[in-house]
């Protein structure tokens, strides 16, 4: 189970390729990665810049992948979420799930994406050509969570 | 002392990363935010009027009543959006 | 949406990369990759050939896409099938799902990963120390796709 | 004339992946699988006491009571393993 912050993009290719090789037994990999948006509240998005808590983020993440080991028979899972400013269709988070079975593989990293929404202490600044602005939380991510 | 530290936009509103403060005694988060809106302005605006504030003590979420000893770091901010 | 049936072997990143770029406004990609498994039913599997119907399995997996479409706004959709003999550990099967939330792209992804278990026509037959044999059609495949 | 096409274990149980067949009046799938039955041996088995034999005309999955014409594309197999 590894977990990243970082500010450099990731290979989705590799680093799937090396959960699923690592991972005996895998018959399933489930990968999510989110992107910037090109349109983001129908105002052209200029940058989008990612604040993090140092510290807390780590732990927070690992907890919430340490959860969904417990609720789903999973074999690996590998989160990487990134930092710093970032344009439109940028990645920016990856979450990868492997699992013997895809139903498992699929509820994990979407269970791991819902908790990652409202529990990683992430925030994004947008700027556009409206200026700069701080984005809300989405009621629709707490009831994605709600669900679990 | 503690360590208080404001990320996103409660930072920017607060014109502070955070700072340290006495701690004499133990008290709750309540009780920490009601210190820290007694300042005034927008820190009576950011600790007594936002209900959408959190709050994380030695870097895990908590609720108001989560008792803050000495040596903890306390941090505050908005609702998360990554992802 | 674009569908192939092929004997290479597909580059998840660069299938992804792709998806991602080319639709406008999304902001979550979901891929499935299922891989032939080092163990399988307790013995030790040498390889897995894949027959399939050509012409019905094209028609099949469109229609499945088809159906994801029409029950999720999603904005693109890529299945890749790989046919021929496969080692352990090589890649069988890509869906990959591009929308605007995350939601609907994990939906549509496991629909279609459903649907496409019980209704395209593949066959796996397994090569192991034993020998050989065809692999039997799993129930808990048409349990999953009865959910949706 | 129709096509028929064997798949998978049904083709190699079989010894063949196909055949034309005369086929001078309309009927359905489980009509066609008697018909098949009546050769005896291994056809016996698989048409008339296999369950979970499929079939699909003109490459579409259909039922016992689809109705298959002349000039059709008529297939049958196991149950799908693919993914």
């Amino acid at each position: 189970m590894t977990v990243r912050v970082q500010a450099e993009d990731f290979d989705l290719g590799a680093e799937v390729r090396q959960l699923r090789l690592q991972s005996a037994g895998a018959g399933a990999v489930v990968s999510f990665v989110g992107q910037v948006r090109d349109l983001n509240l129908g105002e052209n998005v200029a940058s989008l810049t990612l604040e993090h808590y140092p510290g807390m983020t780590e732990k927070a993440l690992q907890a919430i992948v340490t959860q969904a080991q417990a609720r789903w028979p999973i074999l690996n899972a590998l989160v990487i979420h990134r930092i710093g400013t970032l344009q439109p269709l940028d990645q920016i988070v990856l979450v990868a799930v492997a699992s013997a079975h895809r139903g498992d593989a699929f509820a994990a990293c979407e269970f791991i994406m819902d908790y990652l929404k409202t529990e990683a202490p992430f925030w994004k600044k947008e700027s556009s050509s409206k200026g700069e602005q701080w984005l809300e939380a989405l009621g629709t991510d707490h009831q994605a969570r709600e669900r679990w | 002392m503690i360590t208080l530290l404001y990320f996103a936009r409660l930072r920017e509103v607060l014109a502070s990363e955070g700072e340290s403060l006495p701690w004499p005694q133990a008290l709750d988060v309540a009780q920490l935010k009601r210190l820290l809106a007694a300042r005034g302005g927008v820190w009576q605006q950011q600790f007594a009027e936002n209900p959408r504030l959190r709050a994380a003590v030695n870097q895990a979420l908590v609720a108001d009543n989560a008792v803050i000893e000495d040596g903890d770091e306390v941090a505050f901010f908005p609702p998360v959006t990554g992802g």
